[in-house]
Protein backbone atom coordinates (compact mmCIF):
# COMPACT_ATOMS: atom_id res chain seq x y z
CA UNK A 1 0.00 0.00 0.00
CA UNK A 2 2.76 2.27 0.29
CA UNK A 3 6.65 2.34 0.10
CA UNK A 4 6.93 3.95 3.66
CA UNK A 5 7.44 1.13 6.44
CA UNK A 6 6.86 3.43 9.55
CA UNK A 7 3.35 5.14 7.31
CA UNK A 8 0.41 3.17 7.42
CA UNK A 9 -2.59 4.35 5.97
CA UNK A 10 -5.65 1.39 6.94
CA UNK A 11 -8.88 0.81 7.43
CA UNK A 12 -8.23 -2.38 9.49
CA UNK A 13 -7.81 -0.93 13.73
CA UNK A 14 -4.52 -1.23 15.10
CA UNK A 15 -3.07 -2.73 18.72
CA UNK A 16 -0.99 -0.51 20.53
CA UNK A 17 1.29 -3.32 21.90
CA UNK A 18 1.83 -4.98 18.70
CA UNK A 19 2.73 -1.66 17.06
CA UNK A 20 4.99 -0.14 19.97
CA UNK A 21 6.95 -3.43 20.13
CA UNK A 22 7.97 -3.07 16.17
CA UNK A 23 8.97 0.44 17.15
CA UNK A 24 11.37 -0.77 19.10
CA UNK A 25 12.29 -3.69 17.79
CA UNK A 26 16.12 -3.66 17.27
CA UNK A 27 16.84 -0.72 19.06
CA UNK A 28 18.29 -1.72 22.49
CA UNK A 29 19.42 1.74 23.52
CA UNK A 30 15.65 3.18 23.73
CA UNK A 31 15.12 4.53 27.35
CA UNK A 32 11.61 6.48 26.28
CA UNK A 33 8.77 5.98 24.11
CA UNK A 34 5.94 8.20 24.02
CA UNK A 35 2.21 7.17 21.95
CA UNK A 36 -0.39 9.27 21.03
CA UNK A 37 -3.78 7.77 19.84
CA UNK A 38 -6.57 9.72 18.63
CA UNK A 39 -10.38 8.45 19.43
CA UNK A 40 -13.68 9.56 17.74
CA UNK A 41 -15.21 11.30 20.61
CA UNK A 42 -19.15 11.01 21.04
CA UNK A 43 -19.68 14.66 21.03
CA UNK A 44 -18.09 17.42 19.23
CA UNK A 45 -18.43 21.00 19.36
CA UNK A 46 -21.49 20.67 21.60
CA UNK A 47 -22.80 17.86 18.87
CA UNK A 48 -23.53 14.20 19.43
CA UNK A 49 -21.83 12.27 16.65
CA UNK A 50 -23.34 9.09 15.54
CA UNK A 51 -20.45 7.42 12.80
CA UNK A 52 -17.17 9.19 11.49
CA UNK A 53 -16.10 9.10 8.07
CA UNK A 54 -12.45 9.50 7.57
CA UNK A 55 -11.41 10.19 3.28
CA UNK A 56 -7.91 11.26 2.45
CA UNK A 57 -5.72 12.15 -0.74
CA UNK A 58 -4.39 8.60 -1.50
CA UNK A 59 -0.55 9.17 -2.21
CA UNK A 60 -0.61 12.72 -1.07
CA UNK A 61 -1.09 11.74 2.97
CA UNK A 62 2.03 8.72 2.41
CA UNK A 63 4.11 11.88 1.56
CA UNK A 64 3.30 14.60 3.86
CA UNK A 65 3.08 12.04 6.74
CA UNK A 66 6.80 10.67 5.79
CA UNK A 67 7.65 14.08 5.57
CA UNK A 68 6.35 15.28 8.70
CA UNK A 69 8.26 11.90 10.25
CA UNK A 70 11.34 13.38 8.53
CA UNK A 71 11.28 16.73 10.16
CA UNK A 72 10.95 15.36 13.88
CA UNK A 73 13.85 13.19 13.24
CA UNK A 74 15.86 16.07 11.84
CA UNK A 75 14.74 18.10 15.10
CA UNK A 76 15.22 15.31 17.79
CA UNK A 77 17.34 12.03 18.53
CA UNK A 78 14.89 9.94 17.78
CA UNK A 79 15.58 5.88 17.48
CA UNK A 80 12.14 5.40 15.51
CA UNK A 81 8.79 7.02 14.81
CA UNK A 82 5.72 5.31 13.42
CA UNK A 83 2.29 6.54 12.01
CA UNK A 84 -0.66 5.00 11.53
CA UNK A 85 -3.79 6.55 10.32
CA UNK A 86 -7.32 4.51 9.67
CA UNK A 87 -9.76 5.93 7.29
CA UNK A 88 -13.04 4.82 6.05
CA UNK A 89 -16.22 4.26 8.45
CA UNK A 90 -15.73 4.76 12.25
CA UNK A 91 -17.54 4.94 15.56
CA UNK A 92 -17.38 6.70 18.44
CA UNK A 93 -14.38 5.01 20.66
CA UNK A 94 -12.47 3.65 17.63
CA UNK A 95 -8.53 4.19 17.30
CA UNK A 96 -8.11 6.93 14.53
CA UNK A 97 -4.44 7.72 14.75
CA UNK A 98 -1.70 6.28 16.36
CA UNK A 99 1.89 8.17 16.69
CA UNK A 100 4.76 6.83 18.35
CA UNK A 101 7.92 7.57 18.64
CA UNK A 102 11.50 6.31 20.14
CA UNK A 103 14.29 7.88 21.71
CA UNK A 104 17.15 7.82 24.68
CA UNK A 105 15.16 10.23 26.49
CA UNK A 106 12.11 11.30 27.88
CA UNK A 107 12.09 14.96 26.33
CA UNK A 108 12.87 14.34 22.85
CA UNK A 109 9.96 11.42 22.73
CA UNK A 110 7.38 13.66 23.97
CA UNK A 111 8.24 17.05 21.84
CA UNK A 112 8.23 15.05 18.79
CA UNK A 113 5.35 13.49 19.22
CA UNK A 114 3.42 16.44 20.21
CA UNK A 115 5.03 18.21 16.84
CA UNK A 116 4.16 14.98 14.45
CA UNK A 117 0.81 15.25 15.74
CA UNK A 118 0.53 18.95 15.60
CA UNK A 119 1.77 18.93 11.84
CA UNK A 120 -0.50 15.93 10.90
CA UNK A 121 -3.85 17.38 11.93
CA UNK A 122 -3.08 20.55 9.39
CA UNK A 123 -0.58 19.37 6.99
CA UNK A 124 -1.95 15.67 6.05
CA UNK A 125 -4.80 15.74 3.67
CA UNK A 126 -7.52 14.01 6.00
CA UNK A 127 -11.29 14.95 6.22
CA UNK A 128 -13.32 13.76 8.49
CA UNK A 129 -17.50 13.84 8.14
CA UNK A 130 -19.41 13.40 10.46
CA UNK A 131 -23.03 11.37 10.95
CA UNK A 132 -25.73 13.26 13.20
CA UNK A 133 -27.89 11.43 15.24
CA UNK A 134 -30.60 12.26 12.99
CA UNK A 135 -28.63 11.16 10.05
CA UNK A 136 -27.49 14.66 8.63
CA UNK A 137 -23.66 14.44 7.41
CA UNK A 138 -21.82 17.57 8.72
CA UNK A 139 -18.25 18.19 7.20
CA UNK A 140 -15.73 18.82 10.19
CA UNK A 141 -14.98 22.18 10.40
CA UNK A 142 -10.84 23.49 10.69
CA UNK A 143 -9.99 24.12 14.06
CA UNK A 144 -7.80 27.59 14.15
CA UNK A 145 -6.25 25.91 17.42
CA UNK A 146 -4.59 23.72 15.15
CA UNK A 147 -2.69 26.32 13.34
CA UNK A 148 -1.82 27.85 16.49
CA UNK A 149 -0.40 24.36 17.35
CA UNK A 150 1.49 24.11 14.34
CA UNK A 151 2.53 28.04 14.28
CA UNK A 152 4.13 27.64 17.87
CA UNK A 153 6.67 24.90 16.65
CA UNK A 154 8.32 27.65 14.51
CA UNK A 155 9.40 29.45 17.32
CA UNK A 156 10.62 26.40 19.68
CA UNK A 157 14.20 25.12 19.45
CA UNK A 158 14.16 21.23 18.66
CA UNK B 1 -3.02 16.92 -20.40
CA UNK B 2 -3.43 17.58 -16.55
CA UNK B 3 -5.82 15.25 -13.50
CA UNK B 4 -7.46 17.57 -11.28
CA UNK B 5 -8.73 15.80 -8.53
CA UNK B 6 -11.74 17.24 -5.60
CA UNK B 7 -12.04 16.03 -2.25
CA UNK B 8 -14.35 16.21 0.61
CA UNK B 9 -16.88 18.74 0.70
CA UNK B 10 -15.42 19.73 -2.70
CA UNK B 11 -15.33 16.57 -4.44
CA UNK B 12 -19.74 16.65 -2.99
CA UNK B 13 -19.99 20.26 -3.87
CA UNK B 14 -19.07 19.66 -7.49
CA UNK B 15 -20.72 16.21 -8.21
CA UNK B 16 -17.44 14.66 -9.22
CA UNK B 17 -13.86 13.66 -7.79
CA UNK B 18 -11.80 13.63 -10.84
CA UNK B 19 -11.40 14.66 -14.46
CA UNK B 20 -9.12 15.41 -17.33
CA UNK B 21 -8.24 18.82 -18.69
CA UNK B 22 -5.88 19.82 -21.90
CA UNK B 23 -3.14 21.65 -20.41
CA UNK B 24 -2.63 24.32 -23.11
CA UNK B 25 -4.55 26.60 -21.72
CA UNK B 26 -3.42 26.57 -18.01
CA UNK B 27 0.13 28.33 -18.00
CA UNK B 28 -0.56 28.50 -13.91
CA UNK B 29 -3.15 27.13 -11.24
CA UNK B 30 -4.49 30.51 -11.29
CA UNK B 31 -5.47 30.29 -15.24
CA UNK B 32 -7.16 27.00 -14.64
CA UNK B 33 -9.23 28.29 -11.58
CA UNK B 34 -10.40 31.06 -13.62
CA UNK B 35 -11.75 28.60 -15.59
CA UNK B 36 -13.17 26.33 -13.53
CA UNK B 37 -14.89 28.53 -11.64
CA UNK B 38 -16.80 29.72 -14.66
CA UNK B 39 -18.37 27.02 -14.85
CA UNK B 40 -21.27 28.23 -11.97
CA UNK B 41 -22.09 29.22 -7.86
CA UNK B 42 -20.74 26.31 -6.29
CA UNK B 43 -17.57 26.31 -8.47
CA UNK B 44 -16.97 29.90 -7.79
CA UNK B 45 -18.20 29.28 -4.20
CA UNK B 46 -15.26 26.44 -3.65
CA UNK B 47 -13.08 27.46 -5.62
CA UNK B 48 -12.41 31.50 -6.07
CA UNK B 49 -14.51 32.70 -3.41
CA UNK B 50 -12.84 30.67 -0.73
CA UNK B 51 -10.07 32.36 1.25
CA UNK B 52 -9.35 28.56 2.63
CA UNK B 53 -8.94 26.68 -0.64
CA UNK B 54 -5.69 24.11 -0.36
CA UNK B 55 -4.18 23.14 -3.43
CA UNK B 56 -2.03 20.40 -4.48
CA UNK B 57 -0.14 20.56 -7.54
CA UNK B 58 1.73 16.39 -8.16
CA UNK B 59 0.75 15.81 -4.20
CA UNK B 60 2.93 18.90 -2.79
CA UNK B 61 1.15 21.69 -1.52
CA UNK B 62 1.50 24.49 -3.74
CA UNK B 63 -0.51 28.12 -4.37
CA UNK B 64 -2.06 29.71 -7.65
CA UNK B 65 1.11 31.25 -8.78
CA UNK B 66 2.58 27.56 -9.40
CA UNK B 67 2.92 26.96 -12.99
CA UNK B 68 1.46 23.76 -14.53
CA UNK B 69 3.21 21.11 -17.10
CA UNK B 70 2.00 18.34 -19.18
CA UNK B 71 0.98 15.39 -16.82
CA UNK B 72 0.72 17.28 -13.58
CA UNK B 73 -1.66 16.07 -11.00
CA UNK B 74 -3.68 18.62 -9.55
CA UNK B 75 -5.76 18.79 -6.34
CA UNK B 76 -8.12 21.10 -4.64
CA UNK B 77 -9.40 20.53 -1.30
CA UNK B 78 -10.57 22.29 1.86
CA UNK B 79 -8.34 22.35 5.30
CA UNK B 80 -7.75 19.47 6.41
CA UNK B 81 -9.02 18.11 9.59
CA UNK B 82 -7.86 14.32 10.34
CA UNK B 83 -5.99 13.11 13.07
CA UNK C 1 -1.35 -4.40 46.72
CA UNK C 2 -2.46 -0.67 46.97
CA UNK C 3 -5.56 1.85 47.83
CA UNK C 4 -5.01 3.65 44.19
CA UNK C 5 -6.98 1.73 41.72
CA UNK C 6 -5.11 3.95 39.01
CA UNK C 7 -1.17 3.65 40.57
CA UNK C 8 -0.07 0.09 40.66
CA UNK C 9 3.37 -0.84 41.73
CA UNK C 10 4.30 -4.24 40.75
CA UNK C 11 7.19 -7.06 39.71
CA UNK C 12 4.75 -8.08 36.97
CA UNK C 13 5.18 -6.72 33.39
CA UNK C 14 2.24 -4.56 32.30
CA UNK C 15 0.09 -4.69 28.44
CA UNK C 16 -0.08 -1.53 26.55
CA UNK C 17 -3.18 -2.77 24.92
CA UNK C 18 -4.71 -3.96 28.04
CA UNK C 19 -3.71 -0.47 30.38
CA UNK C 20 -4.90 1.97 27.60
CA UNK C 21 -8.39 0.36 27.33
CA UNK C 22 -8.65 0.06 31.30
CA UNK C 23 -7.83 3.94 30.95
CA UNK C 24 -10.47 4.51 28.49
CA UNK C 25 -13.05 2.44 30.31
CA UNK C 26 -16.36 4.23 31.12
CA UNK C 27 -15.42 7.66 29.21
CA UNK C 28 -16.43 7.82 25.86
CA UNK C 29 -15.56 11.71 25.13
CA UNK C 30 -11.96 11.21 25.19
CA UNK C 31 -10.39 12.20 21.80
CA UNK C 32 -6.56 12.20 22.68
CA UNK C 33 -4.49 9.34 24.78
CA UNK C 34 -0.84 10.11 25.37
CA UNK C 35 0.56 6.41 26.88
CA UNK C 36 4.74 6.83 27.85
CA UNK C 37 6.62 4.04 28.40
CA UNK C 38 10.09 3.78 29.67
CA UNK C 39 11.83 1.01 29.34
CA UNK C 40 15.86 -0.29 30.19
CA UNK C 41 18.20 1.35 27.90
CA UNK C 42 21.46 -1.46 27.37
CA UNK C 43 23.78 1.95 28.11
CA UNK C 44 23.31 4.20 30.44
CA UNK C 45 26.13 7.23 31.04
CA UNK C 46 28.32 5.53 28.66
CA UNK C 47 28.52 2.02 30.30
CA UNK C 48 27.33 -1.45 29.00
CA UNK C 49 23.87 -2.22 31.40
CA UNK C 50 23.12 -5.83 32.32
CA UNK C 51 20.61 -5.59 34.36
CA UNK C 52 18.58 -3.06 36.25
CA UNK C 53 17.01 -3.68 39.91
CA UNK C 54 14.20 -0.84 41.18
CA UNK C 55 13.85 -0.61 44.85
CA UNK C 56 10.94 1.15 46.52
CA UNK C 57 9.66 2.95 49.40
CA UNK C 58 6.61 0.74 49.90
CA UNK C 59 3.45 2.69 50.71
CA UNK C 60 5.31 5.84 50.48
CA UNK C 61 5.54 5.25 46.69
CA UNK C 62 1.70 4.63 46.06
CA UNK C 63 1.14 8.09 47.91
CA UNK C 64 4.00 9.81 46.01
CA UNK C 65 2.41 8.82 42.78
CA UNK C 66 -0.95 9.74 43.66
CA UNK C 67 -0.41 13.07 44.53
CA UNK C 68 1.66 13.51 41.76
CA UNK C 69 -1.38 12.39 39.40
CA UNK C 70 -3.99 14.63 41.29
CA UNK C 71 -1.62 17.29 40.59
CA UNK C 72 -1.84 17.02 37.21
CA UNK C 73 -6.17 16.56 36.95
CA UNK C 74 -6.05 19.71 38.68
CA UNK C 75 -3.90 21.27 36.52
CA UNK C 76 -5.62 19.45 32.97
CA UNK C 77 -9.12 18.92 32.51
CA UNK C 78 -8.30 14.96 31.85
CA UNK C 79 -10.55 12.01 31.96
CA UNK C 80 -8.02 9.48 33.55
CA UNK C 81 -5.05 8.64 34.15
CA UNK C 82 -2.33 5.55 35.40
CA UNK C 83 0.63 4.90 36.28
CA UNK C 84 2.43 1.54 36.58
CA UNK C 85 5.86 1.34 37.80
CA UNK C 86 7.92 -2.25 38.26
CA UNK C 87 9.97 -2.87 41.04
CA UNK C 88 12.48 -5.80 41.03
CA UNK C 89 15.18 -7.27 38.37
CA UNK C 90 14.75 -6.60 34.83
CA UNK C 91 16.84 -6.69 31.55
CA UNK C 92 17.55 -4.50 28.98
CA UNK C 93 14.68 -3.15 26.62
CA UNK C 94 12.30 -4.54 29.58
CA UNK C 95 9.06 -2.47 30.12
CA UNK C 96 9.79 -0.28 33.71
CA UNK C 97 7.13 2.53 33.75
CA UNK C 98 3.94 3.74 31.95
CA UNK C 99 2.29 6.66 32.16
CA UNK C 100 -1.12 7.14 30.49
CA UNK C 101 -3.37 9.98 30.50
CA UNK C 102 -6.81 10.54 28.56
CA UNK C 103 -7.98 13.99 27.68
CA UNK C 104 -10.94 15.56 25.12
CA UNK C 105 -7.92 17.38 23.16
CA UNK C 106 -4.05 16.50 22.49
CA UNK C 107 -2.56 19.16 24.62
CA UNK C 108 -3.73 18.58 28.08
CA UNK C 109 -3.28 14.58 27.46
CA UNK C 110 0.40 15.45 26.61
CA UNK C 111 1.41 17.90 29.11
CA UNK C 112 0.07 16.10 31.72
CA UNK C 113 1.67 12.97 30.77
CA UNK C 114 5.03 15.00 30.91
CA UNK C 115 4.07 16.58 33.90
CA UNK C 116 3.51 13.46 35.66
CA UNK C 117 6.27 11.51 34.37
CA UNK C 118 8.75 14.85 35.30
CA UNK C 119 7.41 14.38 38.66
CA UNK C 120 7.99 10.74 39.51
CA UNK C 121 11.29 11.00 38.19
CA UNK C 122 12.04 13.42 41.46
CA UNK C 123 9.77 12.44 43.68
CA UNK C 124 8.58 9.01 43.78
CA UNK C 125 10.35 7.20 45.84
CA UNK C 126 12.16 4.86 43.23
CA UNK C 127 15.99 3.74 42.76
CA UNK C 128 18.05 2.36 40.66
CA UNK C 129 20.95 -0.07 40.59
CA UNK C 130 22.76 -1.30 37.74
CA UNK C 131 24.46 -4.32 37.05
CA UNK C 132 27.68 -4.17 34.84
CA UNK C 133 29.31 -6.61 32.62
CA UNK C 134 32.23 -7.74 35.33
CA UNK C 135 29.34 -8.07 37.63
CA UNK C 136 29.81 -4.96 39.90
CA UNK C 137 26.61 -3.52 40.94
CA UNK C 138 26.30 0.34 40.84
CA UNK C 139 23.35 3.13 41.96
CA UNK C 140 22.74 4.76 39.30
CA UNK C 141 23.14 9.26 40.27
CA UNK C 142 20.08 11.68 40.47
CA UNK C 143 20.47 13.40 37.16
CA UNK C 144 20.41 17.07 37.30
CA UNK C 145 18.75 17.85 34.05
CA UNK C 146 15.64 15.33 36.04
CA UNK C 147 15.45 18.62 38.20
CA UNK C 148 15.35 20.90 36.08
CA UNK C 149 12.79 19.15 34.06
CA UNK C 150 10.75 19.57 36.97
CA UNK C 151 11.00 22.84 37.77
CA UNK C 152 10.23 23.77 34.38
CA UNK C 153 6.51 23.18 35.48
CA UNK C 154 6.51 26.09 37.94
CA UNK C 155 6.70 28.55 35.58
CA UNK C 156 4.13 27.06 33.20
CA UNK C 157 0.68 27.82 33.66
CA UNK C 158 -1.15 24.39 33.69
CA UNK D 1 9.10 4.65 69.55
CA UNK D 2 10.19 5.84 66.24
CA UNK D 3 10.58 3.69 63.52
CA UNK D 4 13.38 4.45 60.94
CA UNK D 5 13.72 3.39 57.72
CA UNK D 6 17.14 3.05 55.17
CA UNK D 7 16.58 2.84 51.14
CA UNK D 8 18.84 2.00 48.43
CA UNK D 9 22.31 2.85 48.94
CA UNK D 10 21.49 3.97 52.61
CA UNK D 11 20.65 0.53 53.63
CA UNK D 12 23.94 -0.36 52.63
CA UNK D 13 26.46 1.84 53.40
CA UNK D 14 24.84 1.53 57.02
CA UNK D 15 24.14 -2.17 57.08
CA UNK D 16 20.29 -2.46 57.77
CA UNK D 17 17.27 -1.30 56.52
CA UNK D 18 15.30 -0.27 59.45
CA UNK D 19 15.24 0.26 63.20
CA UNK D 20 13.63 1.31 66.17
CA UNK D 21 14.70 4.01 68.47
CA UNK D 22 12.71 5.99 71.35
CA UNK D 23 11.66 8.94 70.87
CA UNK D 24 12.35 10.78 74.11
CA UNK D 25 15.82 12.04 73.21
CA UNK D 26 14.58 13.41 69.44
CA UNK D 27 12.04 16.28 69.24
CA UNK D 28 13.07 16.86 65.27
CA UNK D 29 15.05 15.42 62.87
CA UNK D 30 18.08 17.36 63.69
CA UNK D 31 18.55 15.39 66.60
CA UNK D 32 17.75 12.05 65.59
CA UNK D 33 20.28 12.61 62.44
CA UNK D 34 23.11 14.53 65.30
CA UNK D 35 22.84 11.14 67.09
CA UNK D 36 22.76 8.22 64.34
CA UNK D 37 25.56 10.67 62.66
CA UNK D 38 27.94 9.75 65.96
CA UNK D 39 27.78 5.62 65.01
CA UNK D 40 30.79 6.49 62.24
CA UNK D 41 32.00 7.43 59.29
CA UNK D 42 29.52 5.53 57.11
CA UNK D 43 26.65 7.55 59.15
CA UNK D 44 28.34 10.73 59.15
CA UNK D 45 28.76 10.83 55.17
CA UNK D 46 25.35 9.50 54.50
CA UNK D 47 23.48 11.47 56.51
CA UNK D 48 25.07 14.50 57.87
CA UNK D 49 27.75 15.65 55.44
CA UNK D 50 25.64 14.99 52.55
CA UNK D 51 23.82 17.77 51.08
CA UNK D 52 21.68 15.54 48.82
CA UNK D 53 20.02 13.62 51.96
CA UNK D 54 16.29 12.86 51.17
CA UNK D 55 14.13 12.93 54.69
CA UNK D 56 10.23 11.38 54.88
CA UNK D 57 8.30 11.88 57.73
CA UNK D 58 5.00 9.29 58.05
CA UNK D 59 5.78 8.93 53.82
CA UNK D 60 5.99 12.66 53.59
CA UNK D 61 8.66 14.30 52.33
CA UNK D 62 10.15 16.11 55.67
CA UNK D 63 13.46 18.34 56.39
CA UNK D 64 15.79 19.02 59.50
CA UNK D 65 12.98 20.72 61.35
CA UNK D 66 10.12 18.43 60.94
CA UNK D 67 8.99 18.07 64.58
CA UNK D 68 8.56 13.84 65.47
CA UNK D 69 6.22 12.33 67.77
CA UNK D 70 5.67 9.03 68.69
CA UNK D 71 4.55 6.67 66.29
CA UNK D 72 6.26 8.09 63.71
CA UNK D 73 7.94 6.77 60.28
CA UNK D 74 11.05 8.39 59.48
CA UNK D 75 13.18 7.47 56.19
CA UNK D 76 16.49 8.37 55.04
CA UNK D 77 17.34 7.83 51.73
CA UNK D 78 19.69 9.37 48.73
CA UNK D 79 17.91 11.68 45.38
CA UNK D 80 15.56 9.01 44.13
CA UNK D 81 16.51 7.88 40.24
CA UNK D 82 12.59 5.90 39.64
CA UNK D 83 11.07 6.55 36.35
Amino acid sequence: MTDFPFIKVQTADFDLTTEVKALREGHKDIGAVVAFVGTVRDINEGEDICALELEHYPGMTEKALESIRLQAHQRWPLQSSLVIHRIGKMQPCDQIVLVAVASRHREAAFEAANFIMDYLKTNAPFWKKETLPDGAEKWVDARVSDKEAEAKWLSKTG
Amino acid sequence: MLDIFYFASFREALGQSQEQLPLASYKTVACLLDDLSKRGDAWQLALSANPNLQIAVNQTIADRSTRLNAGDEIAFFPPVTGG
